[in-house]
């Protein structure tokens, strides 16, 4: 009981840690690209900025709209950060650093990131603002279309190894990392892709599009509850990245460093990649998306499954 | 194609439209004014494009001017017609061009002009329920800030 | 008919080429301007300096005033205020000026007091940070005093313009 | 409307349980990301399918006509600055010239060159803007916003020199300019002209043929030749449709006759056209830059405003090629110092009328779209 509360401790300390972190991170890497310094006056190159930050959202005013459904309103920002919270559990950080190695990691974390979008569609409709109501529904309709390559393309480093096991996949990576081969490499841009719409990033961010809805489906929340949004969707990302490592790049294996050092530069490689394309692409369009995810990336990924199949059975 | 020639053929065309002589516009009766300017835009001078509509107020009476252009002749046409202060209504050039529908809004808006059979006759710049018309000259309110007077104030040199 | 959807299909993977690879391009414009200079400034720390003829507050040297009323006149928005007397100094009649005022709220920093003035008396400054506490601050800014804008700005020293 | 395979009859309409469609309104504006300033637009929604746009206007409205009535001449000229802050120069010019053909005033030929060559380099600021803010309302995230706004801080640099100020010039005087070109302005326009062609690669490379930003833009907001014509559409909005039309080339004013350039025009009139015709009116202007910087003669531009303008009574039309359009100021005199009424004829004002045609029937994301590719200035259409 007392590890177990522990281990509790220690992934949501590292959950906070990680999203502070992120934040920084991506406000530096934006800076970069745009000819900045970005934050630099709290702390060392304004390490401690974020934390400023979330001072200041702590003890903001807590604004609760007029005639917001006050129930789906005050739920919906935990039902954005609980989910991702919840997917730590089963990461393999490490050789032995694991919560829990469950033996159906993948569907496990797969359904706790789709689970945010109940969050995203009760901010959008408990808000009753317009803006936030469109937001909420085309954060549904584009989680659950691109929560089908993603998955597709996790079959196959399903049907590769054999087991769902996380720590399992891992291991089975030892002597080479899946995306050496063909087509687990071509899963892999598919699974990235899909995971940068399954977390809203730019170039898919139409969710909370702020050029055309304001801020989409948070625009009504202020003060902490703004915070969570903002904890949720970082550690969505920390998730889909670390996941990537995972299934793709050989999660932790690696020479020399310690094992969770690599498991970290790896998910922060990719995660540096998904910011270096938000910072450079315009978004597209909501029905472009769709048809992009209906009409490519499904097909593709069902593709890739059958030769990847193909390849398992003749190899 | 310059302004005696326009005239003429308006002249020639519409007998006894055109109003007093000017050295700078085509003067037209208010009655024909969209006999004329269907007639400018479809003959052969093409004025296609309705640049600016605007008025003046001269106190006695109000004119609205309208400056038509043809990228034929590349000739700027100044229109005008003169409206009796108690009689603020004039026909709309909006079915002709389009661009007049928000120009004729901002003449009403600020001057009080009302063009009949327009589309979308409401105020545009001010708030829709307030009933002054500021560019009219007798228009005036207590909190403008005014330059100062400063005639035959002078000390040194 | 076979050949015709062999070209689409070549079309096809032709046009998605050339997508990914305008994309990979923009993103390599992004990547080779991580590295190149950065073009801010940590502004309240570092400061660019004002130019030649930056257009500031108004400031006036009262000693070159003639009072010739030029200013007030060509003020577009009645933003200066001045006032003068006729008093005898050693039984010579001389003109000395009751009031000089600016008023910051109504100053629209087009600098053509300073143009017009015949004798370079009132020019407009380099000070450019002007935040205060009370609108009151900036209403009435006594031009004959010479410590005038040191409630806005503690730096402030009047400076002759060069 | 999505009620065809559906039996409009079996719903009883008194029941509150039946499905109930219904129009969604949304008030864009006039605090919104993206309305470039303080417009409110109406928009009557259709799930996301703008079904009707009705702008509403004058959030900036400050009767500058009326403010000229009051002053004289020489006072009204930082007025302009405001109107379309993005090109200051350009509306100080287009006021200059019409008091001048008022006035039958002569201007020596080196203020002439003075004006063009700063004219077109303020055109190339507010085209930068305006590729940029096209590109954040897309969604690309800031990046080439900044770039733009980096790019043109050369411009602001050279103007700040020039004339003290950043924004707000009032640099140009009836009759003449205030300041002369400071030393070495020369080849500092040179240098920036020689590093934003390189620039304007980038932009090429970043947005122009992105696969992402062409999907977004061409084929949205077509504005059909006819249309733009009687809507009195002009400027780059106009060319972009396809109607090669340039004042400076048609009916040149200050000295453009004498320059060598090309009128870029588009041809689908949508809105990658309109964002393409500006980056290339950006080159058109760099050539007659060098050009008047090549043969800029010796002279004393600058005059005195201690004058009083008294011109005969009369009246004078006159437009300029601004970068949103024809900026045209109807100025009627009673021979006093004061104008009797001074009309701006602002490019922006038609061009956003035409904007509710233009948005009907496409998406909510395409309207932000089209609404940013026409280029509009707030302070302009409300002056």
């Amino acid at each position: 009981m007392k590890t177990l509360i522990l281990q509790g401790l220690a992934v949501l300390g590292f959950v906070f840690f990680s999203a502070m972190f992120l934040v920084w991170w991506e406000r530096k890497v934006s800076a970069l690209i745009q000819n900045r310094v970005g934050p630099m006056v709290v702390g060392w190159h304004g390490t401690l900025q974020t934390v400023a930050d979330s001072v200041k959202l702590l003890l903001k005013e807590n604004i609760v709209p007029s005639g917001v459904d006050k129930l789906i309103w005050w739920l919906a920002p935990f039902f954005v950060v609980v989910p991702p919270v919840m997917a730590f559990v089963t990461l393999p950080f490490g050789k032995s650093m694991i919560v829990r190695d469950l033996n159906v990691g993948v569907l496990y974390v797969a359904s706790m990131t789709a689970i945010c979008v109940l969050g995203i569609f009760m901010a959008g409709w408990g808000s009753s603002n317009k803006y936030s109501l469109l937001g909420g529904m085309r954060a549904a309709a584009q989680i659950i279309s691109y929560e089908i390559p993603l998955l597709l393309s996790s079959v196959l480093v399903v049907m590769e190894t054999g087991t769902l096991s996380l720590q399992g996949i891992v291991e089975a990576q030892a002597h080479g990392w899946f995306i050496l081969k063909p087509h687990l490499a071509i899963a892999f841009l598919i699974y990235l892709i899909a995971a940068t719409a399954e977390v809203n990033r730019c170039p898919f961010d139409i969710p909370e599009a702020e050029s055309e809805l304001g801020a989409g489906y948070h625009t009504e929340y202020t003060g902490m509850k703004f915070a969570m949004f903002f904890v949720g969707e970082y550690t969505s990302f920390f998730i889909v990245a670390a996941m990537a490592t995972t299934l793709f790049l050989g999660g932790w294996q690696g020479p020399f460093l310690p094992s969770f050092v690599w498991f970290l530069i790896k998910t922060y490689g990719i995660i540096f990649v998904l910011m270096w394309v938000r910072w450079t692409l315009p978004r597209v369009r909501m029905d472009q998306m769709m048809s992009f995810a209906w009409k490519v990336l499904t097909p593709i990924s069902l593709a890739n499954l059958l030769i990847g199949g193909w390849f398992m059975v003749n190899a | 194609m310059d302004l005696q020639e326009l005239t003429k053929i308006l002249n020639e065309r519409f007998p006894g439209v055109l109003g007093e002589e000017n050295k700078t516009a085509v003067v037209i009766k208010k009655e024909s004014l969209l006999e004329v300017a269907r007639f400018l835009r479809e003959d052969d001078c093409a004025f296609e494009n309705l640049h600016c509509v605007t008025a003046v107020d001269r106190r006695d009476k109000m004119e609205l001017v309208y400056h038509l252009y043809s990228f034929k002749l590349k000739f700027m046409l100044t229109l005008k017609i003169y409206l009796a202060s108690d009689d603020l209504a004039v026909e709309t050039l909006s079915g002709i061009w389009k661009s007049a529908n928000w120009l004729e809004r901002e003449v009403y808006d600020l001057f009080g002009i009302k063009f009949l059979n327009h589309p979308d006759m409401r105020r545009i710049l001010n708030p829709e329920e307030w009933t002054d018309y500021p560019l009219r000259k007798d228009f005036d309110r207590p909190d403008f800030i005014r330059l100062p007077q400063t005639e035959g104030l002078k000390a040194g040199g | 008919m076979h050949k015709r959807a062999g070209m689409g299909m070549l079309r096809k993977i032709k046009v998605f080429y050339l997508n990914v690879k305008s994309l990979l391009v923009g993103m390599k414009v992004t990547f080779k301007n991580m590295f190149a200079p950065r073009v801010t400034l940590q502004y309240p720390q570092e400061k660019q300096p004002m130019k030649e003829n930056f257009r500031g507050m108004v400031d006036l040297i009262p000693e070159d005033c003639v009072i010739c009323y030029q200013c007030i006149r060509i003020c577009p928005t009645a933003a200066l205020d001045l006032g003068h007397k006729q008093i005898i100094v050693d039984e010579k009649k001389k003109n000395e000026i009751t009031k000089f005022t600016f008023n910051t709220e109504l100053c629209c920093f087009c600098g053509l007091c300073e143009e017009i003035c015949p004798t370079e008396a009132i020019f407009l400054n380099k000070m450019y940070e002007v935040a205060a506490f009370r609108h009151e601050d900036l209403l009435k800014i006594d031009l004959m005093d010479a410590q005038k804008y040191k409630h806005l700005d503690k730096n402030y020293i009047f400076k002759k313009k060069e | 409307m999505p009620m065809t395979n559906f039996d409009i009859k079996n719903i009883d309409p008194e029941k509150e349980d039946n499905l109930s469609f219904e129009e969604l309104i949304v008030n864009m504006g006039p605090q919104h990301p993206s309305t470039h300033g303080v417009l409110y637009l109406e928009l009557t929604l259709d799930g996301e399918v703008v079904l009707d746009c009705r702008p509403h206007i004058g959030y900036l409205h400050r009767s500058c006509e009326k403010i000229a009535e009051n002053r004289t001449y020489v006072q009204f000229i930082p007025f302009t600055d405001r109107l379309d802050y993005l090109a200051s120069m350009n509306n100080n010019l287009g006021y200059v010239l019409t008091v001048e053909k008022l006035l039958n005033l002569q201007v020596n030929e080196r203020a002439q060159y003075i004006r063009v060559i700063i004219a077109e380099l303020n055109r190339v600021a507010s085209h930068l803007i305006s590729a940029g803010t096209l590109a954040q309302d897309l969604g690309a995230y800031a990046t080439p916003l900044f770039y733009c706004f980096r790019d043109r801080e050369k411009i602001v640099e050279l103007f700040d020199t020039l004339c003290g100020s950043r924004l707000t010039y009032n640099y140009m005087r009836i009759g003449g300019v205030k300041n002369d070109l400071p030393p070495g302005a020369d080849t500092s326009i040179k240098s920036f002209i020689k590093y934003e062609r390189e620039k304007l690669k980038e932009y090429d490379d970043l947005l122009t043929y992105n696969a992402i930003f062409l999907s977004r833009t061409k084929k949205v907001g077509i504005l059909k030749k006819e249309v733009a014509i009687n809507y009195s559409i002009t400027g780059p909005n106009l060319r972009a449709s396809g109607v090669p039309w340039d004042l400076r080339k048609e009916e040149p004013y200050l000295v453009y006759d004498r320059f060598n350039f090309d009128v870029p025009v588009g041809e689908a009139g949508d809105a990658w056209d309109r964002f393409k015709v500006r980056l290339e009116e950006i080159e058109q202007s760099f050539r007659i830059i060098e050009q008047a910087l090549g043969g800029i003669p010796e002279g004393n531009p600058t005059v005195k405003i201690n004058k009083v303008y008294k011109p005969a009574a009369g009246e004078v039309y006159l437009r300029t090629e601004n970068p949103k359009g024809e900026l045209g100021f109807y100025i009627v005199s009673d021979g006093t110092t004061k104008p009797y009424r001074n009309k701006i004829r602002s490019p922006s004002f038609s061009n956003l009328a035409v904007l509710p045609e233009l948005v009907r029937g496409v998406n909510i994301s395409d309207a932000v779209c089209v609404l940013g590719s026409l280029d509009i200035v707030m302070g302009e259409i409300d002056r």
